[in-house]
């Protein structure tokens, strides 16, 4: 192996390393090219994305805290607030399932105590290969048992999330994990290292060699055979510890005892020292040999890129100080005071007895590089738009119905969410197995509808259009549990940025986004990018994800179940006419080898009338179901399994598989509702089969099916 | 009539179990592991969650939590003592209930409702319901299989399946007087018809019941 | 001094960790596995006292919290 | 024949299992104890096959199942 210089190795280009020793003046010391490195990674720097993510939609009179800070803050009346974020550890969880998605969890956990809200939820959004490969069902295995392992002890329940299969995730798993929280609003605190006397104290895990340089490393560079020597950066998880910090950083702010505080994730004390300085504008002094470690002999750099998890930075006024150290004491979780804030904008780093690092605190964030990629629309992209949808005229419908039930994309997914706690709290009123979730807010009229929506497919054959209906979906999905759409998180998983095509990819699904976040009129308060997602040089899918959080102001006092069908109601279709267009379903993921087409793309002023009405209707309809993978047969089949009748469809062939967007079936009794001129009456629900235009299958059939599609996979 | 919820470092069903007896008229307050009496209670419930992280075996550290002295001389006075999930757990490691909880048989977590039937009307947690009732609460452990070696333990409430490979199909375990009860299944998740179930009012009134002076 | 102690589940107690790692075992083909049991091993570091103090010690440290006597037995080695 | 598989943790990974039993121990007044890992023991009986056969084997499920290489490494010894 050649010589390499260290800022290559700490995955630094030569440019961005002369802008360093332009800033300071000098050729950097070794802590602060190490800090340096990993503030500047593509995980942390989001350099080549930042240009992008300026197109998104921030702004509403109820955003409180919009991108930039740990999490997204909305108002939802009445002195509450909630913060939600999203966050992504694919490539961790690919070294490591269980242990990766543990941490992932962990993490985003802290990005929301650290607003001042208690974490109420969490959400998974979870993409493998298929699982006739058994590294594929080690994986799931391994990334769920790692979200129930931390999720569960932690105490804050998953109450939902999506799945999804495709051969483009073998090689590069996806892991995103969403949280809420809630807080009255004087509880809100921010990122800020406060004023100059402010002292730094280290709350939680003692801080070890984990995870060095993976952020620069792990996150942000791609896989490839090689991948074996990364193993080192490993973290463990420890859910106990995460607990108490919880509580012990939600009694700080009870009390009112911090100034700010600063939650330790990728890039440890090197962020967690420069970001609260920077955004404060402030200087500090910090010692490292105060920092409580779990191994002897760790080295200046490594105390500053240690990723160790469980930790926190709160910044205390110097009276407060004992006070802090006590409650951390009660809680029986370590602390240290390592820093104070200074005057004029320097950080300076001491560890034994000498100077590590001498900067400007605001230039590791401010200065980062950021990059304006070509983007290029890939030329490959015709020829797969120009391909004929699948033809279904061959195919008798209740057998496609029945092997789209066996889809394990499509299917239950109780194997996964029943190994989640999802009722702690006793929040959850409409928990996971429907559309979107809806939790009560207690002591309140008010209930959050909370969704999280992904869609590779659609994404790669159209990235705009794509983009656009996952807001579309999630919208939907909060609006029929009774929530009105208010905010949205996104999650961008991506291959390597480095290429034209995916950073076209990436524009056009932002542009996609943002379009249907204006239609709708909510903003994007917040998200991540996971680029490198790619595995030998083949890239994923597209894969953005949505988050979106509703209000519902009053929450139904009964909520439209998937179960509340019986016998003699009538089913309902809202929405468009279906176009016939079959592109990106899943019925052409069933029949034909490659996707193809380009998929329907969403009517914004119609979809914002539907979801209006769907929110209205949840008051009173016993059923409500948007219509999504596997179309409106299979929607009908989930609500007849759900109530445990039958239904009996009688609807022109292009609806039956048709999953385009901002649609969704109601069923009540005959007169009971008044719907608007454009619904269709589709089916009457009765007896114990599912019948769609005379071809028929057993209710009971399909419910087996429907419950083993993934079990039966995962024995 | 004051109920004492204990908390331990991991502790996570305390808020639920407080807010559940509210709502049926009880009155309940944390109390933090480290106090040593609880004078001033009538009864004690340790809630479900994560005590110490599960560390060891589940259980095992907190049963030696300063206040479990105050709750062994709680029990011994025939003062009403329930655990819920880790707290049946923490119950059976400080010997005030017999045998123990392990994996359950599938090595994995469960969490959905599960049906039970009351089998025996005689203690703290089962005296408002009716023997042979039958009840849907949720479940939500990894160890929640209890093993009874002596083969002597006195089972009060049974799963209708066998969700989980306890002995004797055991969802909930009292001792010879009935007045320490552990119970597997969360009662606590199922008191508001909006959650989906309240079939776990019947233990907690029960538990109420059981706090009038006779 | 370093210390092992082994902690043994009891024969005659369920141990569904060792049944699903026999059962897996099976499904990847290795058939001729008749008996797998999964124990605990402490490694404990003590210092300080006579072999016999620390046994002693350690003893009681496994009566009290490393072993629960209804499921468990317990192996104290001490490692030179 | 009687096989016995120690997976240990590296030593560079962090063991929260053992950091919160050490705390427990201290706790209760053992407070010479210093340090405390806590690894998992396999006993295999396995049939056939000569000992290297059989170590091969053993190793093989290692790798497959017993132990996850990214965190633990293992020890396999016949038992005579
Ligand atoms: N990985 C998962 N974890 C937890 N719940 C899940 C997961 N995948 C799917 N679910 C739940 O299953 C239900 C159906 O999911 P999905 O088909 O993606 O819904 P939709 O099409 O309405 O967005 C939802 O309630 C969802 O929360
Ligand atoms: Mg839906």
């Amino acid at each position: 192996m050649t010589e390499q210089p260290v800022h290559r190795l700490l995955g630094m280009t030569d440019g961005e390393y002369e802008s360093v020793v332009g800033i300071l003046d000098r050729p950097p010391m070794p802590a602060e090219l190490a800090m340096y490195s990993v503030m500047w990674s593509e995980h942390c720097s989001y350099k080549s994305s930042r240009k992008h993510l300026g197109r998104f939609p921030t702004e509403a009179p109820w955003v409180v805290v919009g991108p930039g800070e740990n999490a997204g803050v909305v108002d939802l009346g009445d002195g509450w607030l909630a913060a939600l974020r999203i966050e992504s550890h694919n490539h961790p969880s690919f070294v490591e399932p269980y242990q990766g998605a543990a941490t992932g969890v962990g993490g985003i956990l802290r990005d929301v105590f650290t607003m001042g809200a208690r974490p109420i939820a969490l959400w998974d959004q979870i993409r493998f290969g298929p699982l006739d490969n058994p590294k594929n069902r080690y994986l799931l295995n391994g990334v769920v048992g790692g979200i129930a392992g931390y999720g569960n002890a932690v105490g804050v329940p998953t109450v939902g999330g999506e799945i999804e299969f495709d051969p483009g995730y073998t090689g590069n798993p996806l892991v995103n994990v969403m949280c809420l929280g809630i807080l009255k609003r004087e509880q809100l605190v921010l990122g800020t290292a406060g004023t100059p006397g402010t002292m730094a104290v280290l709350l939680g895990k003692a801080t070890g060699r984990d995870g060095i340089g993976g952020a620069s490393v792990l996150a942000s560079a791609s896989f490839d055979e090689e991948s074996g020597a990364k193993r080192p950066s490993v973290q463990v998880g420890d859910p106990f510890e995460e607990k108490k910090l919880i509580e012990a950083c939600l009694e700080l702010y009870e009390k009112g005892l911090v100034v700010g505080v600063q939650d330790l994730g990728a890039a440890g004390l090197s962020c967690a020292t420069s970001e609260p300085a920077g955004r404060a504008g402030v200087g500090m002094e910090v010692d490292l040999d105060r920092v409580h470690t779990r191994e002897s002999g760790m080295t200046a750099p490594e105390l500053l890129m240690s990723e160790s998890q469980e930790r926190m930075m709160a910044f205390v006024a110097p009276e407060r100080v004992d006070e802090v150290l006590a409650i951390a004491d009660r809680w029986e979780i370590d602390s240290a005071v390592v820093g104070e804030v200074k005057a004029g904008g320097t950080l300076r780093i001491s560890h034994q007895g000498d100077l590590v690092a001498e900067l400007p605190a605001a230039t590791l964030a401010d200065n980062a590089p950021l990059y304006d990629r070509p983007a290029q629309r890939p030329d490959w992209l015709d020829e797969i738009q120009a391909r004929p949808g699948p033809d279904l005229s061959s195919h008798d419908p209740a057998d496609l119905l029945a092997k789209l039930l066996d889809d394990p994309a499509i299917g239950s997914s109780a194997w996964i969410y029943e190994q989640y706690d999802h009722m702690l709290f006793l929040n959850t009123v409409v928990g996971p197995g429907s559309d979107g979730s809806l939790l009560r807010v207690k002591g309140t009229d008010k209930g959050l509808g909370v969704s999280t929506d992904g869609n590779g497919r659609l994404c790669y054959l159209e990235p705009r259009i794509g983009g656009a209906r996952l807001v579309y979906e999630a919208a939907l999905n909060v609006a029929v549990a009774g929530a009105r759409p208010m905010a949205v998180v996104d999650n961008l998983n991506f291959g390597n940025p480095e290429k034209p095509e995916v950073m076209w990819q990436f524009k056009e699904s932002v542009e996609g986004i943002s379009e249907a976040c204006e239609a709708l009129g909510i903003p994007v308060v917040g998200g991540n990018v996971s680029f490198y997602n790619e595995t030998d040089g083949v890239d994923i899918n597209p894969t953005p994800v949505v988050g979106l959080l509703g209000l519902a102001d009053p929450m139904p006092q009964d909520p439209p179940r998937l179960s509340g069908a019986a016998d003699g109601m009538e089913l309902w279709l809202v929405g468009p006419a279906a176009s016939g267009n079959l592109a990106g379903t899943a019925a052409q993921r069933l029949i034909d080898e490659r996707p193809g087409g380009i998929p329907t793309g969403p009517d914004p002023e119609m979809a914002g009338d539907i979801i209006r009405l769907a929110a209205d209707l949840a008051h009173f309809a016993p059923v409500l179901h948007d219509i999504s993978d596997g179309g409106l047969a299979v929607a009908a089949a989930e609500i007849a399994i759900a109530s445990g009748i039958g239904v009996v469809l009688d609807l022109p062939a292009e609806e039956i598989f048709s999953e385009d967007p901002h649609r969704f079936l109601v069923a009540f009794h005959h007169g009971s509702i008044d719907l608007p001129a454009y619904a269709r009456k589709v089916g009457v629900c009765g007896g114990d089969q599912i019948v769609i235009n005379g071809s028929s299958l057993r209710l009971d059939t399909a419910a087996t099916t429907y419950r083993e599609a993934l079990p039966r996979r995962m024995r | 009539m004051t109920t004492a919820v204990v908390v331990f470092p991991g502790t996570n069903c305390e808020h639920d179990v407080v807010t559940a007896m509210t709502d049926l008229g009880g009155s309940a307050r944390l109390v933090w592991h480290r106090k040593t009496d609880l004078d001033s209670y009538d009864s004690v419930v340790l809630p479900g969650g994560f005590a110490h992280g599960d560390a060891l075996r589940t259980g095992a550290i907190a049963r030696f939590s300063p206040i479990m002295e105050a709750v062994s001389r709680f029990a011994d006075q025939g003062k009403p003592v329930v655990g819920i999930c880790n707290g049946f757990q923490i119950l059976c490691e400080a010997g005030l209930l017999p045998g123990a909880l392990i994996a359950n048989r599938d090595l994995s977590f469960i969490c959905r409702y599960v049906d039970v039937e009351v089998t025996d009307t005689g203690t703290v947690l089962t005296n408002a319901a009716a023997t042979g009732q039958r009840l849907r609460i949720p479940l939500n452990s990894y160890e929640g299989n209890w093993v009874d070696p002596t083969g002597e333990g006195r089972v009060v409430v049974k799963y209708t399946d066998d969700p989980n490979g306890s002995s004797e199909r055991a969802a909930a375990v009292a001792n010879d007087a009935g007045n320490v009860v552990g119970i597997m299944p969360h009662p606590e998740r199922a008191t508001d018809p909006l959650l989906g179930s309240t079939d776990g009012r019947a233990f907690l009134r029960s538990f109420l019941n059981s706090l009038v002076p006779a | 001094m370093k210390i092992r102690v082994e902690v043994t589940r009891r024969p005659e107690i369920a141990d569904p960790q060792g049944t699903t790692i026999k059962r897996a075992l099976h499904d990847l083909g290795h058939t001729d596995v008749t008996e797998v049991r999964v124990n605990k091993v402490f490694h404990l570091e003590v210092e300080g006292g006579s072999d016999t103090e620390i046994r002693d010690k350690v003893e009681e440290m496994c009566r009290q919290l490393l072993a629960n006597p209804v499921l468990e037995d317990f192996e104290i080695e001490l490692v030179p």
